[in-house]
């Protein structure tokens, strides 16, 4: 199979439906995933295709949705589940936290929860209160899960193949404002696994760590950087949990200086994480402390205001000239 | 407990019921009245989202009863909780449209002062807002006020925890709240056989001890009759009511929904035949023509209200998550103050 | 609904029912074994809590025939899920006591294979264990199995949001889930007035569209015929049930708990006289002594196998997170292991 | 008044006393609150005191808690609601990240929610599963909540007062393991504010920073040190949210040396967050990298193993001997 332009939404799309031909124990469930095929169409067809049995609709209850999950995937099944937006994951955070997160460990591994939750997730779309929230940090610090921010396309397929196959549960964190941005997927073509950091450029002179969402827009500004006469590195995390140190820390100790990028509101989150350990991990490399431009700490802005909150070019150069150049 | 409680047919007749009375004619007429401001209001914001003035619309169209009733029942000193779905039932309680609307412009997550009218702000995670209409009550209990909270939720959030712990700490506070489900019968996509395979969502109250009635919820005559008894009843001491409202949602979800992949147009067709404006107007006698200046005042409020450009000042981004700003906040704001001022610098 | 099915009264006396009939006298002395071993658990875990050897212990002590019926109904591909107060009913379905009591020992979360007796971990969330329940009855309708789930859960856990969407769930996808409420009349120390004003737990059945029984929970004979209905009724097809057993919790919630601070000792007196083993026993006519020395053993079964020293091998707090360990779990694995190498070198 | 030796939930009990008798709005409910006086008995003779209508149980139901509270609070109330345990707030997430904390944000200050959520939390007590988690880092990541920890039972005291009359919410992080440990507390003293942090002891060599359980931990961390000729530092950073710069800025570069201590699993935790701004703003006075001696990234361990997980004062004081002493 050769490269094909499709939407990332066409991506997951396409992974939902390999998985599920391959693995008659993959079942897709949510609200509205069925008939509709999801708000974002992620779903879109997989009743038609599959069956009522293999992609449903489920009433209205995250907490209920989240906890059948559990248990089907406690008697055979590997439950992929949507969350319809982000914040809306919030009432099945107990069962994601106190059994989706800790019932392998419990059980001494006797008991195994392959399941992915699927997070249509961050901003930049306009959305109203409560659909764009930023919430990987909730997901990372929880120990037990697996959580993983796609940036690209292939990514998107690669990523999610492996996390359905995966007998660990994932939280798949989808940059929902990327859903319908159209890339190059070569659809045979292995990505990096869970676990891997991928350098997106390469670069001398600083380092910008970015996940998901965040990493065109760092991209962007490195692109910006380069007329301006700055060589920069974007490192793309993909896998928040586990976190590739390795790829990290010689990226950022090859240039002396680092800046994390990430939409989430900064404190305690997971660019705080990044920030904490690359600062413990590259300390005899740094020429400047490493900076965060990351979201305001600040509840989700209306739509009007967004473009203010998100990291944006300007701000990752703005933080980039901040980084002790004059020692250099 | 299947039979809908009705006063009003279809083809506008009376349908007598032994149990409520019939509204009388000045205020069905008033009613009346708001019923056509409430469909006009649905058909502006609709028009406004097709020429990207507002940034999306959750109509209720058909629905107009229930949303009238559910603010005409209450007295000035009592609560309502609306949905994101509720903005003709925030108007009817006496909220300036074009504020409730800034929420969906995008201006603020709430564009209306909620104890000025005594409207909470709308919510959009489904029945979160329940819990805090029973604790608006229970407040008013212990101060030894008469005030009625009247919460709005839709068919698909009473299948959400939050549905049943708010209709549980309302059974045992006795807490003085009405609950009115909508069940327009899909929640987006989802039907309402997905939601539910109880004879009714009304039946729901036998499980809590909450008495509950299920009523026509096209009929506005039969909904101010039901809704009345429960506000008297809670202000009276008698505690919570369940009430769900039988009607449908004509319009897709909202403008960014295509109802046609879950529906056949078949149903919404049979469903206007149950029009909640028809029925009154032809009970009324009325011609179709009254109020249609006042409808359209209210359009073009609306038009011109929503037209206005601009956004709010950055600087509230930071204002009001504390009360007070925290030094990290006040430092984010300057960061982003210095931002601006930078863009605004000639390069 | 409001009369509870019963099969035999207190006073061990036949009570005729016209539904149920009742089980016959081999079955019932099995249980009776069943109620006199299980009683004999509660009483040596509570004395070892005393003694030190456990950290806590939530007794079923007056509970025993819900716990022995429970899981005595179960047929061998069918799954338990039991909660903190389950340990008699793990035990009756055939896990080992020792193994079930490591919990409350802390040795380790859960200290049985759940997937060889298909007893889900003891839950500890309230409520949270039913959501999983339906989804392993929904997945055994999926693969043609007729596997049915018997959920227990307590008074107080009703009033949480998952009981609602658990049963909820069961409902629509009409999941072969047998749920069983203990109501043993207090959560902790809040009594169940303060829980429920429904007329019975069972109601909140209706509201679900799912049959719902009220049954004498200190009457295994009518527990087994409930149970045994609903089991057969849901490996048939035939959909969840809700059961309410009507029972009381005769010790405090834990041996951390003082019962005194919220319940009159006189109400537990009632309750002894409604003792579940002493009524069977009248009906079958034993002395008392059946079953003793059995008992016996199990309790010194329980001493010798909970007072082995020592604690696991503090390597699995990092083997089990995930089913690889992630580079960073190794590391923190191996400051561990250093730490204790260099705790065992001399100073 | 002068010092009295109480415990901790003893102080806490006055302080939830003193507020219900000053203001009349102050409420008091939960779970097993009343007649028990709370599984800690830190409720104990408060509906004696005030009556069933001041301090009162609710059905077993943490987001209908949390939710009620809000709507009290939306009607001239103060509630102030206890979480059993740190694991059982995890139902009340939604309420708590969607509304409670966005409420004021949300009407542009017209709806402020005085209420404070009080969560007995963190280990050391020998608790089963779900009994021992440090959940501070998903509220202090969540905007628009303040978090307070308090280490001694004066301002166990004296911040739970503050937190009360606040207009905001408050998470009111009580650490468990303490609540039966005594100390002097001269209730009539004047604790320094929520937003304020403390040193609890000068020290010239390195400076320990925690919060919470960890700070008793710390302290005897110090004490064993200067045994071995070190001199270290202690900051009680007692209110994650807002955060003391100012002063944990100045005790480090006074130093040059750092450690931040906490009970939580470490990735993307509020010990990150100390971290990565400690690194940020200190870097120039930085001799050594900032370590984190934090909970492992593992689900709360059972009662025989839990020793192994919490920050010990050895594990303190292995990370302060690789502080890069050889450069100083
Ligand atoms: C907790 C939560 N989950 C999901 C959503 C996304 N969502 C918005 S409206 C809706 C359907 C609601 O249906 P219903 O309650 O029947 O109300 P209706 O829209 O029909 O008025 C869904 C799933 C949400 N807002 N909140
Ligand atoms: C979600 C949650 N909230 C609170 C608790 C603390 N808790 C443990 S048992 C209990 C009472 C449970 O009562 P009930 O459901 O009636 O069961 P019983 O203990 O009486 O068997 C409480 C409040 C918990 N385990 N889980
Ligand atoms: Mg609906
Ligand atoms: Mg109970």
């Amino acid at each position: 199979m050769t490269a094909t332009k499709v939407t990332m939404a066409q991506a997951i799309n396409t992974a939902l439906r390999d998985a599920m031909t391959e693995d008659p124990s993959v079942v897709v469930f949510g609200e509205d995933v069925a008939p509709l095929g999801g708000v974002f169409r992620v779903t879109d067809g997989l009743t038609g295709a599959f069956g009522e049995q293999r992609c449903f609709d489920t009433p209205l209850a995250e907490s209920g949705i989240a906890g059948m999950a559990i248990g089907m995937a406690m008697n055979g099944f590997r439950p992929v589940v949507e969350m319809q937006f982000d914040a809306f994951a919030y009432p099945a955070f107990e069962q994601i936290t106190s059994h989706l997160a800790k019932m392998g460990n419990r059980t001494r591994g006797r008991v195994r929860l392959p399941v992915v939750v699927r997070v249509p997730y961050a901003g930049g779309i306009g959305g109203v209160e409560h659909h764009c929230d930023s919430s990987e940090a909730y997901y990372a610090h929880t120990p037990g899960l697996t959580v993983v921010a796609p940036a690209t396309n292939e990514d998107a397929y690669g990523l999610l193949r492996e996390a359905i196959a995966s007998p660990d549960p994932v939280i798949f964190l989808e940059p929902k404002r990327h859903y319908f941005t159209r890339e190059e997927v070569d659809f045979a073509r292995a990505v990096p696994p869970i676990g891997r950091a991928v350098v997106r450029r390469p670069g001398r002179d600083a380092t910008l760590i970015a996940y998901g969402p965040s990493v065109p827009v760092a991209l962007a500004a490195a692109g910006q950087a380069a007329t301006e006469g700055r060589d920069l590195a974007v490192v793309d995390v993909r896998s928040i949990v586990p976190f590739d140190d390795e790829t990290v820390t010689r990226a950022v100790a090859a240039t002396g200086r680092a800046v994390v990028v990430a939409e989430a509101p900064g404190f305690a989150s997971v660019a705080a994480e990044i920030g904490a350990r690359v600062s413990e991990q590259c300390f005899p490399y740094l020429e400047a402390p490493v900076r965060r431009v990351t979201g305001f700490d600040i509840p989700y802005p209306p739509p009007k205001l967004e473009h203010h909150h998100l990291p944006s070019v300007n701000r990752i150069l703005d933080a980039v000239d901040e980084l002790n150049w004059d020692a250099a | 407990m299947t039979e809908a409680v009705r006063l009003l047919n279809p083809d506008g007749t009376v349908h007598p019921d032994a149990r409520y009375a019939m509204p009388d004619r000045a205020e069905l007429r008033a009613r009346y009245r708001s019923l056509v401001l409430g469909r006009r209001l649905n058909e502006q914001a609709g028009a406004l989202v097709r020429q990207g003035k507002l940034a999306v619309y959750p109509s209720s169209h058909g629905q107009e009863a229930c949303q009238v009733a559910a603010a005409a029942v209450l007295r000035p000193g009592d609560w309502l909780f609306p949905t994101y779905r509720d903005t003709v039932a925030a108007v009817e309680r006496g909220v300036d449209p074009v504020e409730v609307l800034m929420m969906l412009r995008g201006d603020w997550h709430c564009g209306y002062d909620p104890t000025a009218h005594r409207v909470a702000p709308q919510s959009t995670p489904l029945a979160t807002q329940l819990p805090h209409a029973v604790g608006v009550a229970h407040a008013a209990t212990l101060k030894g006020e008469d005030t009625v909270v009247m919460a709005l939720c839709g068919d698909g959030a009473t299948s959400e925890g939050d549905f049943h712990e708010a209709l549980n700490f309302a059974a045992v506070f006795r807490a003085p709240v009405v609950f009115l489900v909508q069940n327009n019968k899909y929640a987006i996509s989802v039907p309402l056989a997905r939601q539910s395979v109880a004879p009714s969502l009304a039946d729901k109250g036998i499980g809590y001890g909450v008495p509950a009635v299920l009523v026509d919820g096209n009929d506005v005559a039969a909904l101010l009759a039901v809704l009345g008894e429960a506000v008297t009843r809670a202000a009276t001491g008698g505690g919570p009511t369940l009430v769900e409202a039988d009607t449908y949602r004509i319009e897709a979800h909202t403008n960014a929904d295509d109802a046609t992949r879950y529906r056949d147009e078949s149903e919404v067709e049979e469903w206007r035949t149950r029009d909640p404006l028809t029925r009154l107007r032809t009970y009324l006698g009325l011609t179709g023509e009254e109020f249609r200046d006042e409808a359209e005042e209210l359009a073009a409020r609306l038009r011109t209200g929503l037209s206005a450009e601009g956004a709010p000042d950055p600087a509230e981004l930071f204002a009001h998550v504390h009360a007070t700003p925290t030094p990290q906040l006040t430092a984010q704001a300057d960061l982003l103050q210095a931002e601006l001022e930078a863009e605004e610098e000639p390069a």
